[in-house]
C-alpha cells in the first residue's frame, strides 16, 4: 500500500504518450483490444478554462490593485505596472521554455527540473491531452498549459509587494526573467511533476498480468519503478500541494524577505507617515483576490466534481474564519476593527488553505483559517517592527507565514479522523483512486521537509539573483526619484488628475 | 478693504455663507486646509503600523470687504461657525491695497 | 393535474437518500433490476460552482462598491467592511448551522424550519449529491452548498445600506448573526425546500405500480402526499420564485426599511448636501453586480441547459430596459438622464426579474423591467421624500418595491399566453417535466401570499431584532462619531490619502 | 476540396430546423432510420453563458474604465453613462429585431443582411439549438443569443472613445440605434452567417447517396449548392475571422475616425493639458478586458474543446507580446515605459488576435501580438499627431490599425507551415472538420477583400449616420458644456466628491 | 513688497501663467479653491435628493513682487483672465512686510 | 500681529511642525497648492501626447504670530525647510489687524 498523487497537478502530455504506447502493441496483437484513449469532456474543458481565467484576474486586476492600494499615491502606478507587465512577461517565458521546464521530463536531473522537450510548446496541439487526478479522465493539454501558466505569471508579481516603492523596473524586469527560471520552473517541477494516475494504473496492471513468469515480472516491476520514479523530488517525498501552497506561496514569501533586506528599507521609513493612498483599491483586490483564488484552488483540481466542489467551500470558510480570526485579534490588541485587517486576513487564509484546499474538510478549514488569520496579524505588526525589516507590503507576513501554516496544516488535516480526504492512493486498486493508510508523523515530517527545501531554494537562489541583477543594472533608484516616486520617476506618469 | 479669512470646521460652510448672504456680502472664496492647533487628532492604524495624526480637515474661508463692514463680517463667520467646541477656529483680518474685477476692470470697493 | 416544483431549488441530499432507498427493494427483488443513483456531470458542475464564484463578485466588490460609491468619502471604509466581514461571518455560520437549517426536514416544524441534522455539514462529502430541477440530474451536494452559502452571504450585506453612515459596526455584527438565524434561514427553508423531482416521481410511479391492491394503493398514495407535504410553507402554497425574489429581496428591503425607521435619520439629514463620494465606485458595482447576477438567476437553474440560457437572457433584457426606464423617466422628470440613474434601474430590473428568470419569456421579462425601473424611481424619488425615512442607499425603494414588482409579475408572466414556460408539474409525468395548466387568480394569489408572508416575517422579526441589539450594544454610534465619520470613528482608517 | 466554415458562428436554429427536415423524410421511409437532432451538453452551454458574461463585463465595467480613466474627470461620467446606456440600449434592440437581421435569411438581400423572421425572438424556446463548428454538436439557441447580443452591445460602445468629451448624449443614443441596424447586424450577417457543418454534411452525403441516379445526383448538387450559398457575403468570399476582428474591431474603429473627424476637435486640443485623469482606472478597464477577451475569443468557439483551450493561449500570449512589444518600443523611443503604454498594447494585441485566435498556433500568435504592439504604438503617437485628428482615446489607432493588422495575418498565420490549425473544411470528409489546402495569395486575398468591404461599409455608412443625427439632435454639445464638463452639462452629477 | 492675489477661471491658468513669464515673473503659488459670488452654479440630482451647488471650481494665483512691478502684475492676469463673462474672478493687492527665500536665505526683493 | 506663510517641499511638513511646537508656537494652517518656480518640472507622456508640467507640488503653511514672535517663526520655518536644493520654497510676512477665536470670542493675541 503506498502512497501516489501527493501533489495535484499531472504531467500533461504523459497521458498521451501513455496511451500511444498502449496502441501499439494492442495492434500487435488484436485490432480488437485497442483500448481509445480517454478524451476530454466539455464540462472539465470549460472549468479548467474558466479557472485559469480567474487566476488571470487575480493578478491584474487583483493582486495590482491589493498592492497599488497600499503603497503612497506617488508610486501607484510603479505597482501596477509591475504586476502587469510581469503577467505579460512571464506568460512568453512560460509558452517559450517554462512549461518544458516545469513538465517534461529532466532526464539525469529529472529530480529538479524537466527539459526543452516541449519548448515553444513543440508537439503540442488540439488534440494533446493532460492527466488530471483520475483514472481515465484527461483534459486537453492546451487547457491545461493556460491553468499552469497563470501560475507562474502570478508568484513573481507577488513578490513585488515586498520591496515596492523603491525598486528599479529595469532590476525587476531582469529579475523575474532569472526568478521563474531558476526558482520557479524548478520548484513547479519538484512539486508537480509525476507520471499521472492512468501511468501508474497501467504499470500496477502490467505487474499483475505478468503473473508468474518471474522475467516478465521483473520486468513490469522495474517499468512500475521507472514510471513511480518518473517525479519532481518533492513530489517524490510524499508532501501534499493541492494548489501551490510551497511553489506560490512560501516561495514568493521568502524571495520577497530576501529582497526585502537585500534592497533595504525605504527613505523615511518608520519616520514619515505612509498611509496606504486607498484602502478602496485594496479591497477591490482583495475581493477580486477571493473571487479568483476559487479558480486557483478548485481548478487545480482539474476536473470539475465533488472534490472541487468541496476545495471551492474549503477556500470559502477558510477565508471567511481567517477574515474573522485577524478582525477580532486586531480589535483586542489595537482596539479598533479595520477593514485592512479583514482584507488581510482573508488574503492569509486564502494563502493557508491553498494546499489544504483539496484534502482538508471544511471544518478543518476553518481551523486552518482561525490560526492564520492571528498568526499572520502577530507577524505583519510585530514580528516585523521587532526585526526591523521594510517588507513594504507584507509578502513575507503573509504569503510566507500562512504558506507554512497551511503547508504543515494540510500534513495534519488531510486525515480522515479529522474530516480530511486522506492521502491518495492510485496502487492499491490500479484504475481507481483509493485512500493510503495515514500516518501522522511521516506526513508531516514529509510536509515539513518540502517546507524546508522550498525556504532554501528560494532564499539562497533569490539571494543569488538580486546580487547579480544588482551588479548588472542596480536594484535600486535613486533617493531623488525614489522622493519623487516611483509614478513619475520610471513611467513619466501621474496615477491621479483630479 | 479688508480681507477676512476664516478656518472653520468644513460642516460649518453652509451656515456661514448663509449668515453672510444674511448680511449682504455675496462673495467668498474657500479653500480646503488641514489645521493643527489644540483640538486634538486621531490614530489611525494600518498593519503593524500605528500614525497619529494631528492634522484636521478645515476650511478656509476669504472674504474681501469694505472696511466699514469687517466687524458685522467678522461677527456673522464667527457666529455661525461657533460649536462652542475646541477646534472651531480663527478669524484673522488683513488689509488689501487694491482690488480689481477681471471681467469688467472695476477696481476697489466696485470690484467685491 | 398538480403543481410541484414552484420554487427552484431542491432538497440537497435528498436525491441521495431517495437513490439509496431505491436500491434496497430493488435488490430485495432482482439484481439486474438495480437502478444506479444518478451522478453529477461535469458541465452542470462547472456551471454551478462558477454561477457561485459570480455570486460572491456581487457582494464582494460588487456590492460593496456599489453603496460604498454612494456615502460620503467619510463612511467609506465603513460601508466597505460591513460588507466585506459580513460575507466572512455567514460563511461560518452556513457551514456550521446555516444550510442545515435551511434544507434539512425541521420535524414538527418543517413548514417554518430545518433541523440540525446536517449541522457542521456532518455526512455531506464529496459523493453526496443535491437534486436539480429535472429528473435523474444531480449535482454535488458541496455545489450547491456553496452556492446557497453565496445567497446567505449576501443578503444581509444588501440591508446595511438603509442606515448606511450611522451604525455601529458591534451592532451590526450581531445583528447579522441573529438576522440570518431567526429571519433569513427561516424564509430560505419556507420558499425552497421540497422533496426534488426524483423524489416525486418515484412516489408517483409507486401510486402506478400498486396497482389495484388496495392496501398497498393506499401505502403509496400516502407516501405521495408524505413526499409533497415535505416541503416549506410558501413553496407548498405554489408561489414561484425563481431566484429568490422574497427569501433574498423583499426580505431584505423590508429589514432595511425598519432599520432605517429604528435608527432614525442621519445628522444633517436633508439640510447638508450629501452627494455620493465616488459615483465611480458605484458604477463599477453596478456593472459587477450586472455581471454576477447571471450567476445568481441562471445559476439558481441548477444545470446548464437552455433554461439556464433563457434565464441569463431574462437576466440580461429586464436589465437593460429597466436601466433605460429609470434614465428616461428621470429625463423627463428632472431634465437630464443621470449615471446613478441608469446604474439604479439595473439594479431595480435585476431585482424584479429574479424571481421571474426562468418562468417568463424574453418580452415578458422586458416589460418587467420597464416597469420595474419606473416604478422604483417614484418610491426613491417621491415616496421616501413624502414619507420622510432615510433609507440612505434606497434598499427599500430598490429591493423591497423591486422584488415586490418581480414576484407578482412573476405570477402572470410565467403563463405560456404571454410567453413564459408555465407553472411546472412533476407528477402528471413522472420523470418528465410537464406544464400545469395555468389560472391567473390562483398564481398571483399565491404570489401574493407569499410577499405577505415574507413582508410580515421579515418586518416583525427584523424589528425585534434590531431592538434586541439596541438593548445590548447600541445600534448608533455617537452623535460627534458620526460627525467625524465611521472610517476613522470605528475603524481607524482612511479611504483615500491622495 | 473546397473550403468553407470560414468564419466561426455558425446558423442558430438552422441546426434544429436541418434536423426537422431530416426526420420528415425518415419517416416517410423507415421509423428506424429516424436520426436524433444532437443535443446540446452541459458543458459547451455552460462555457458559453460564461463566456457571454465576460464579454459582458469587458463592456462593464471593463471597457467603460479603460476609457473613462483616460478622459479628464469632468467627463468621467459621461462615458461610463455613454457605455452602460448603450449595453442596456442595444440588449433590447437585440432580442427585439438584431438578432433576426443578424442570423436568420435575408431572402432577395442574404448576402448582405438577414430578415425577420425571428424578430422578438419568434418561434426560440428552451429547446431550440444553434450550431457550432463541429458536426453534430449544438448549444442551446438562447446560449448563441446571449453570446452574440454581448458582441452587439459592446461594439458600439468601444466607438464613443473617438468623439469622447463633446459628444451630446441624446446624439449618441440615435447615432446607436442607427448605428447597429445599419451596420453592425450586416457586417455581423456578412461574416458569420452561414449554415452550419451539419447542414453542408447533409448535403454532401445526399449527392453521394443520390449515387448514379442523374436527376437525383443533380437535386441534391443543386440542394448542396444552396447550402452553401445560404452564407453572408464575407463569409462567402471564405475570408477567416474567429472571433470578429471585422465585425467589431475595424467596424467600430472606422466608425470612430470618421466621427472624431465629423465632431472636430476638443476645445483646448493640443493647447490644453489633457491628461487622464485616472490611469488607476485605465488600468482596472485593461485587466477586465484581457481578462474578458477569454470569452469573447475562446467562448467563440461555441464549444469547450481543445480548440477553445488554444484559442485562450493565443489570446493570452498575444496579448503578452503586444504589452511588451509597446512598451520597449515607447521605452526605446520616448525614454520611459509606461503603465498607459503597457496597457495600450495588450488592448493592441487583444484585438489584433481576435480573428487569428482560433487559427494562429502560439508561436504566431506571439509574432502578431509583437507587430501590432509596435504598429498601434506609432499610430497613435505619430500618425494620429501627423493628420492632426482628435480620435480621443485612439479607436481608431488600436481598434482599427490593431484590426487590420490581424485580419491580414491571420490570413497567414492560418497557415499549417506556420503553426496554424489549417483552413477548415467541411465537405472533403462529411461529419468531420477537414483542413483545406492552403494558398497564401488566396487566403490573403480574402481577408483584404473582408476588410476592404468594412472599411467601406462602415467608413460610407457612419459617415452618412453621423450627418443625420447632427441634422436631427447635433452631435455636440455647446462650447459651454464643454469647457463645464460632460458630467454636469448633460447628467447633472459629478464623479468624485472626496 | 506685495502680494498680488487672483481669483480665477481654472482653464485660464496656462494663459495667466505666459502672460506673467512674459513680463518677468517666473514664480507663483497656485490653490485650487471654490468660489461663491454672481456667477450661478449648477444643480446636481441624486436620485431623489436635489443640490444646489453655487461653489464653484476655481484657483487662486499668488504671485509675490516688489511694489514697483504691482501695476503690471494686476494688468497682465486681468489681461490673460478674462473671457468677459461672470466669474472671472477678483484680484487683489495685499503687503507683504518681508519675504525669505528657504534655500538661500536671501532676504525680501532678492527672495522672489 | 502677523502671518508668516511659507512654501515649502511637501515632505518637509513634520519636522517644519516639530520646529514649530519646539519654540512654542502650537497652531498652524497647511494648504496644498502648487508651485512655479526655477525648480523644473516633469515631463509626462500619455500616449501621443507630451507634457512638461512646470507646477510642482508644495505645501503652504500660515502661522498667526505676534509681532515680537515673527523672526523666530521665520527663522524656524527656514531651518527646518531647508535642503539647499532649488525649490526649497518662500517665507512671506504680512500683518493681520485683527484676531478671533471662534469657540471663546477672544480676540487678538489671546486668538492665536
Ligand atoms: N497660530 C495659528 N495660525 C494659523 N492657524 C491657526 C493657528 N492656530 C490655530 N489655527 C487654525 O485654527 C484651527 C483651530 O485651532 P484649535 O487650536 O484646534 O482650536 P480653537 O480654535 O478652538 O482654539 C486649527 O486647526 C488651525 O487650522
Ligand atoms: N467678496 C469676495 N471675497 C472673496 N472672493 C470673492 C468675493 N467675491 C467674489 N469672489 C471670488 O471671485 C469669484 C468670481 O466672482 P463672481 O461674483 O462669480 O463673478 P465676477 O468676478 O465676474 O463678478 C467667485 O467665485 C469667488 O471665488
Ligand atoms: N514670486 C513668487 N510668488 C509666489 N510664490 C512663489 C514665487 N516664486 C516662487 N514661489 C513659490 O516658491 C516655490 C519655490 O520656488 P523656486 O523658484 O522653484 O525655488 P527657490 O525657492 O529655491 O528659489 C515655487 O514652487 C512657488 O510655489
Amino acid at each position: 500500500m503506498t502512497k501516489s498523487n501527493l501533489s495535484r497537478w499531472g504531467f500533461a502530455g504523459l497521458a498521451l504518450a501513455a496511451a500511444a504506447s498502449l496502441v501499439e502493441p494492442a495492434l500487435a496483437q488484436a485490432p480488437a483490444a485497442a483500448p481509445t484513449p480517454p478524451k476530454p469532456n466539455s464540462g472539465d474543458t470549460a472549468f479548467v478554462l474558466f479557472s485559469a481565467y480567474f487566476v488571470l484576474m487575480m493578478a491584474i486586476p487583483g493582486l495590482a490593485l491589493f498592492y497599488g492600494g497600499l503603497v503612497r499615491a506617488k508610486n501607484m502606478l510603479s505597482v501596477l505596472t509591475q504586476v502587469f507587465v510581469i503577467v505579460a512577461l512571464v506568460s512568453i517565458i512560460y509558452v517559450t521554455y517554462g512549461y518544458s521546464l516545469a513538465f517534461t521530463s529532466g532526464g539525469g536531473l529529472n529530480s529538479f527540473i524537466g527539459g526543452f522537450s516541449k519548448a515553444f510548446l513543440m508537439g503540442v496541439d488540439t488534440n494533446s491531452t493532460a492527466a488530471t487526478f483520475s483514472n481515465g479522465v484527461v483534459i486537453p493539454e492546451f487547457a491545461f498549459i493556460i491553468f499552469q501558466m497563470t501560475f507562474a505569471c502570478i508568484t513573481p508579481a507577488l513578490i513585488v509587494g515586498a520591496f515596492a516603492e523603491r525598486v528599479k523596473f529595469s532590476a525587476l524586469l531582469l529579475f523575474t526573467v532569472l526568478w521563474v527560471t531558476f526558482i520557479y520552473f524548478p520548484m513547479a517541477h519538484m512539486v508537480w511533476y509525476w507520471a499521472g494516475p492512468d501511468a501508474i494504473a497501467d504499470a500496477v496492471k502490467a505487474v499483475a498480468a505478468a503473473g508468474t513468469d518471474a522475467a516478465a515480472k521483473a520486468a513490469a516491476e522495474a517499468k512500475l519503478a521507472a514510471v513511480k520514479a518518473d517525479a519532481g523530488l518533492i513530489y517524490s517525498w510524499g508532501a501534499l500541494d493541492f494548489a501551490g501552497g510551497t511553489v506560490v506561496h512560501i516561495n514568493a514569501g521568502i524571495a520577497g524577505l530576501v529582497g526585502c533586506i537585500v534592497l533595504g528599507k525605504r527613505i523615511g521609513y518608520g519616520k514619515e507617515l505612509m498611509p496606504p493612498h486607498s484602502l478602496v483599491m485594496t479591497l477591490i483586490g482583495a475581493a477580486l483576490l477571493w473571487v479568483g483564488w476559487f479558480g486557483f484552488n478548485a481548478g487545480s483540481n482539474l476536473e470539475a466534481n465533488g472534490t472541487a466542489a468541496m476545495a471551492a467551500i474549503n477556500t470559502f470558510v477558510a477565508t471567511g474564519a481567517a477574515t474573522l480570526s485577524w478582525l477580532f485579534v486586531e480589535w483586542a490588541a489595537k482596539g479598533k476593527p479595520s477593514l485592512l485587517g479583514a482584507a488581510s486576513g482573508a488574503i492569509a487564509g486564502l494563502v493557508a488553505v491553498t494546499p489544504a484546499a483539496g484534502f482538508a474538510g471544511p471544518m478543518g478549514s476553518i481551523i486552518l483559517g482561525l490560526i492564520a488569520g492571528g498568526v499572520c496579524f502577530i507577524f505583519c505588526s510585530t514580528v516585523k517592527n521587532t526585526f526591523g525589516y521594510d517588507d513594504t507590503l507584507d509578502v513575507f507576513g503573509i504569503h510566507g507565514v500562512g504558506g507554512i501554516i497551511g503547508a504543515i496544516g494540510t500534513g495534519i488535516l488531510v486525515s480522515q479522523a479529522l474530516g480530511g480526504s486522506g492521502v491518495p492512493d492510485y496502487e492499491s486498486k490500479p484504475g481507481e483512486l483509493a485512500v493510503a493508510a495515514y500516518e501522522f508523523g511521516t506526513q508531516v515530517w514529509a510536509q515539513i521537509k518540502g517546507v524546508l527545501l522550498t525556504v532554501v531554494w528560494s532564499g539562497i537562489g533569490s539571494f543569488v539573483i538580486f546580487k547579480i541583477v544588482d551588479v548588472i543594472v542596480g536594484l535600486r533608484v535613486t533617493a531623488d526619484r525614489e522622493r519623487e516616486g516611483l509614478d513619475l520617476a520610471e513611467h513619466g506618469e501621474r496615477a491621479y488628475n483630479l | 478693504m479688508k480681507i477676512v479669512m476664516a478656518i472653520i470646521k468644513p460642516f460649518k460652510l453652509e451656515e456661514v455663507r448663509d449668515a453672510l448672504t444674511g448680511i449682504g456680502v455675496h462673495g467668498l472664496t474657500v479653500t480646503e486646509v488641514k489645521g493643527y492647533g489644540r483640538q486634538k487628532g486621531h490614530t489611525e492604524i494600518y498593519r503593524g503600523a500605528e500614525y497619529a495624526v494631528s492634522f484636521l480637515p478645515k476650511l478656509k474661508i476669504e472674504v474681501a470687504v469694505s472696511a466699514s463692514d469687517v466687524d458685522k463680517v467678522v461677527a456673522a463667520i464667527a457666529g455661525a461657525a461657533k460649536t462652542g467646541q475646541i477646534g472651531d477656529g480663527k478669524i484673522f483680518v488683513t488689509s488689501i491695497e487694491h482690488a480689481v474685477r477681471i471681467r469688467t476692470g472695476e477696481t476697489d470697493i466696485d470690484a467685491l
